[in-house]
């Protein structure tokens, strides 16, 4: 075990601002992308069930007229 | 030229499997869904090894103190950068050879990630030169070269984004992606020639320490993380993509009548 | 195949002479650049000799950019690209004819002026030599790339810019190659190294461009 | 071998088309046979010049067979491009040249000998006597539209010519000598395949019409 106390960790030896900057960015951007992702997921599905809706709508319009 | 349409195309020959079975959005959508978490749990797992042993297990260096602990994401990211980018132009090729759409949309669907990961990698790259060389900027081979491939990520979003037919995208597309693999070692040893010629204005990467065996796993073991992320990512940027491109069929319908659940 | 080359070729340059006024701008645009560098940079000859090279050459590669859209555009608008597309010749022969009219236009004039810029810039004789042959090799590769951006950007809003974002990482290699050119032999080194290279970019592009720009025109124009 | 005058010249099935997300037709089939004239009729945007486009090759079609003289188009891909003239809305002619050195240059593109006496001939008959060395942008509309529809009048290899609405902007005169051109190719054994807007009398023995309303999705 390097580090003896969270106090210590947190320091990284005098380089915490760079190490935990690079860390810290990278988790940053990865969760960023996700809900990125999850928005993007979200926006498509709509886009289905709205088709969905509007195809039925057109079924129901050939069969009632 | 007509598309293999159907899922059933065979190769001539080919005995049971049938090659281009998931060729076809249809039937690879289910797949990549039932993919999706296996990817997120394998990328977690190996992150939270890899940040262990990189933060718990390697011990602090000789000559650079704690801050070395950087290449555990820096590597990675630089790794993974090359390698979605070849295997992007990869999918342009097979597109382009079979004409398959969903391998165009594969390919789509790694730019951004790959775009990510070439950020990560100049960005890690600057904080570690900070305390290692003094500056943030070096004009090192690699760093440089890194540098263009995060351009040449750009010059392929930038172009499928401006143009709105998906056919032309995807061929546009695929022809830059495919000069830019192609250029991307002639960049990199046109860089690295310059730099040598340079060799007095800068100092190069290849200082870096000496390689303990538990730095070697720490960073193998991210790059793993980072393949099972970007895969995940493309994954889920794929089914949206395919939801978004093939609205019109009725795969797509059915789909969303079956309150869009998780096959 | 001969004939549609050097017809093709006549076309364009006869369609530049009428328009001469266009081929000035590229020129203007190098003639520009490079001689703003001392304004911003400081007008001491030694500061100036040794930028001179990398000036030169990011001028050129520039000015390259700004117009290499005029090569397909002014045909798409009025239909002939279409039915250069549809012509029993190979459409690659009928690119290549189009981007030596091109090169002509634009990449020549700029290796010509070149020594009046090495002047500003105080380069010795050889150094001048040396920049104006590189210039020389390095512009046809130079629109041979552009061309391939140009076709791929056929017609979308944004195109100069868009342009310069796909291409501008593929004229790295040739500039590195061009402008080291001079570096190097003011180190003392020879420079035999930078010729060969640059002319491998020249003959691989001369070989793939036009084939990757007429594919580009196909997706395009589909 | 079948008769020759029999095998259809072009012939397309099952074609189907798209553009960008809409599907425009599909299971389309269609034959045009030396001697044949066919008209592609439909409402805006039914996907007439789309399919122009397709059955010349500037496009590809989303799915469905192309067949030149009943072989694939892949395999005789320069019999096919040799075999066809393609005419858009846009006139594929410069405006900073004169008519005469539009139809020079757009015969050598093409990969066709051009007689210039005949070149001449054409430019007198389709009416811009007056107007040979005057650079094409000081032209109308209408003559303008002449100066490319004056390549059908001079002799063109091309068996099948493809004509995407070319009587829009012609006074009477030019419609007139346009059909005329039309019925003397498709009764010399050639054949047109051609969108219009406005009636237009051509007289033929053997006509046809498509309507893309029918394959409409």
């Amino acid at each position: 075990m390097n580090w003896e106390s969270a106090r210590q960790f947190w320091e990284m030896g005098g380089y915490g601002f760079f190490v935990w900057g690079s860390y810290g960015v990278t988790a940053l951007l990865v969760a960023a992308e996700l809900l990125l992702l999850a928005r993007r997921t979200k926006q498509a599905r709509a886009l289905a069930t709205q088709d969905a809706a509007l195809a039925r709508i057109d079924a129901e319009r050939r069969s009632g007229s | 030229m007509s598309e293999p349409q159907s899922s059933a195309a065979r190769l001539p020959g080919a005995p049971g499997f049938n090659l281009f079975h998931y060729a076809s959005p249809q039937t690879f959508y289910p797949l990549a869904g039932r993919l999706l978490w296996p990817c997120w749990l394998l990328a977690a797992a190996l992150c939270a090894i890899g940040l262990y042993i990189g933060f718990f297990v390697a011990p602090t260096d000789a000559t650079q103190g704690d801050s070395y602990r950087i290449i555990f994401i820096h590597v990675p990211a630089a790794w993974m950068s090359m390698v979605v980018y070849l295997a992007m132009a990869f999918w342009c090729i097979v597109g382009l050879i079979f004409n398959t759409r969903l391998s165009f949309m594969m390919s789509s669907a790694l730019a951004p990630t790959g775009a990510l990961w070439a950020f990560v990698a100049l960005w890690t790259g600057a904080l570690w030169g900070k305390p290692t060389w003094g500056t943030y900027w070096v004009w090192d081979a690699r760093l440089t070269s890194e540098l263009i491939l995060f351009f040449l990520y750009c010059g392929y979003m930038a172009l499928q984004a401006a143009i709105d037919d998906p056919r032309r995208a995807d061929r546009a597309g695929a022809l830059i992606a495919i000069v830019g693999a192609v250029n991307v070692p002639i960049i990199y040893f046109s860089v690295k020639w310059w730099n040598t010629l340079h060799q007095g204005a800068s100092v190069s990467l290849t200082a870096a320490p000496t390689m303990a065996t538990t730095m070697l796993w720490g960073m193998l073991v991210m790059a793993l993380a980072a393949w099972a992320y970007t895969v995940g990512a493309a994954l889920l940027r794929v089914r949206a993509i395919m939801i978004e491109r093939e609205r019109h069929t009725d795969w797509v319908r059915q789909l969303a009548q079956g309150g869009g659940s998780r096959t | 195949m001969l004939s549609v080359f050097a017809t093709v070729l006549r076309r364009d340059l006869l369609l530049a002479w009428r328009r001469r006024a266009d081929v000035l701008t590229a020129l203007g645009f190098f003639l520009l650049v490079t001689s703003l560098f001392p304004l911003g940079v400081g007008p001491e000859p030694e500061q100036l000799a040794q930028i001179a090279a990398g000036v030169m050459w990011v001028a050129a590669l520039l000015a390259t950019l700004l117009s290499v859209t005029r090569l397909f555009e002014s045909d798409e608008a009025d239909g002939t690209l279409e039915q250069m597309l549809l012509s029993v010749e190979p459409l690659a022969v009928i690119v290549l004819a189009k981007v030596c009219a091109y090169w002509l236009l634009t990449g020549l004039p700029l290796v010509l002026i070149a020594p009046l810029i090495a002047l500003q810039f105080s380069l010795s004789p050889q150094e001048t030599g040396i920049v104006c042959a590189t210039l020389l090799i390095g512009t046809p590769t130079l629109s041979l790339l552009g061309a391939v951006g140009a076709a791929l950007t056929l017609g979308l809003r944004g195109g100069g810019a868009l342009i310069a974002l796909l291409v501008l990482p593929l004229y790295v290699p040739v500039l590195i190659f061009g402008a080291g050119a001079v570096d190097r032999w003011r180190a003392g080194l020879d420079v035999d190294g930078n010729f060969a290279l640059l002319g491998a970019c020249l003959l691989v592009s001369l070989a793939v461009a036009p084939l990757a720009s007429a594919a580009a025109l196909r997706i395009a124009q589909d | 071998m079948a008769d020759a005058a029999d095998t259809p010249m072009l012939s397309a099935r099952a074609l189907s088309c798209a553009r960008g997300r809409v599907r425009l037709f599909a299971g389309l089939d269609l034959a045009v046979r030396p001697g044949e004239l066919l008209q592609v009729a439909g409402g805006n945007g039914t996907g007439k010049t789309s399919l122009l486009r397709i059955l010349c090759g500037l496009s590809e079609a989303e799915a469905g067979e192309l067949m030149w003289r009943a072989r694939p188009v892949r395999e005789v891909r320069d019999d096919w491009k040799a075999g066809l003239l393609y005419l858009g809305h846009r006139n594929a002619v410069k405006d900073d040249f004169t008519p005469l050195e539009n139809l020079r240059f757009s015969a050598a593109i093409a990969g066709e000998a051009l007689d210039a006496d005949r070149a001449l001939r054409a430019l007198v008959d389709i009416g811009l006597r007056t107007r040979l060395d005057v650079a094409t942008r000081n032209l109308s509309q209408g003559q303008r539209r002449r100066v490319a529809l004056a390549r059908l009048l001079c002799g063109t290899r091309a068996a099948l010519w493809l004509l995407d609405e070319p009587f829009t902007a012609l006074d009477a005169a030019a419609v007139a000598q346009l059909a005329g051109a039309i019925a003397a190719h498709v009764r010399g054994g050639g054949a047109v395949i051609y969108t219009t807007h406005q009636p237009v009398d051509i007289d033929v023995p053997t006509r046809a019409c498509v309507n893309l309303d029918d394959y409409a999705c």
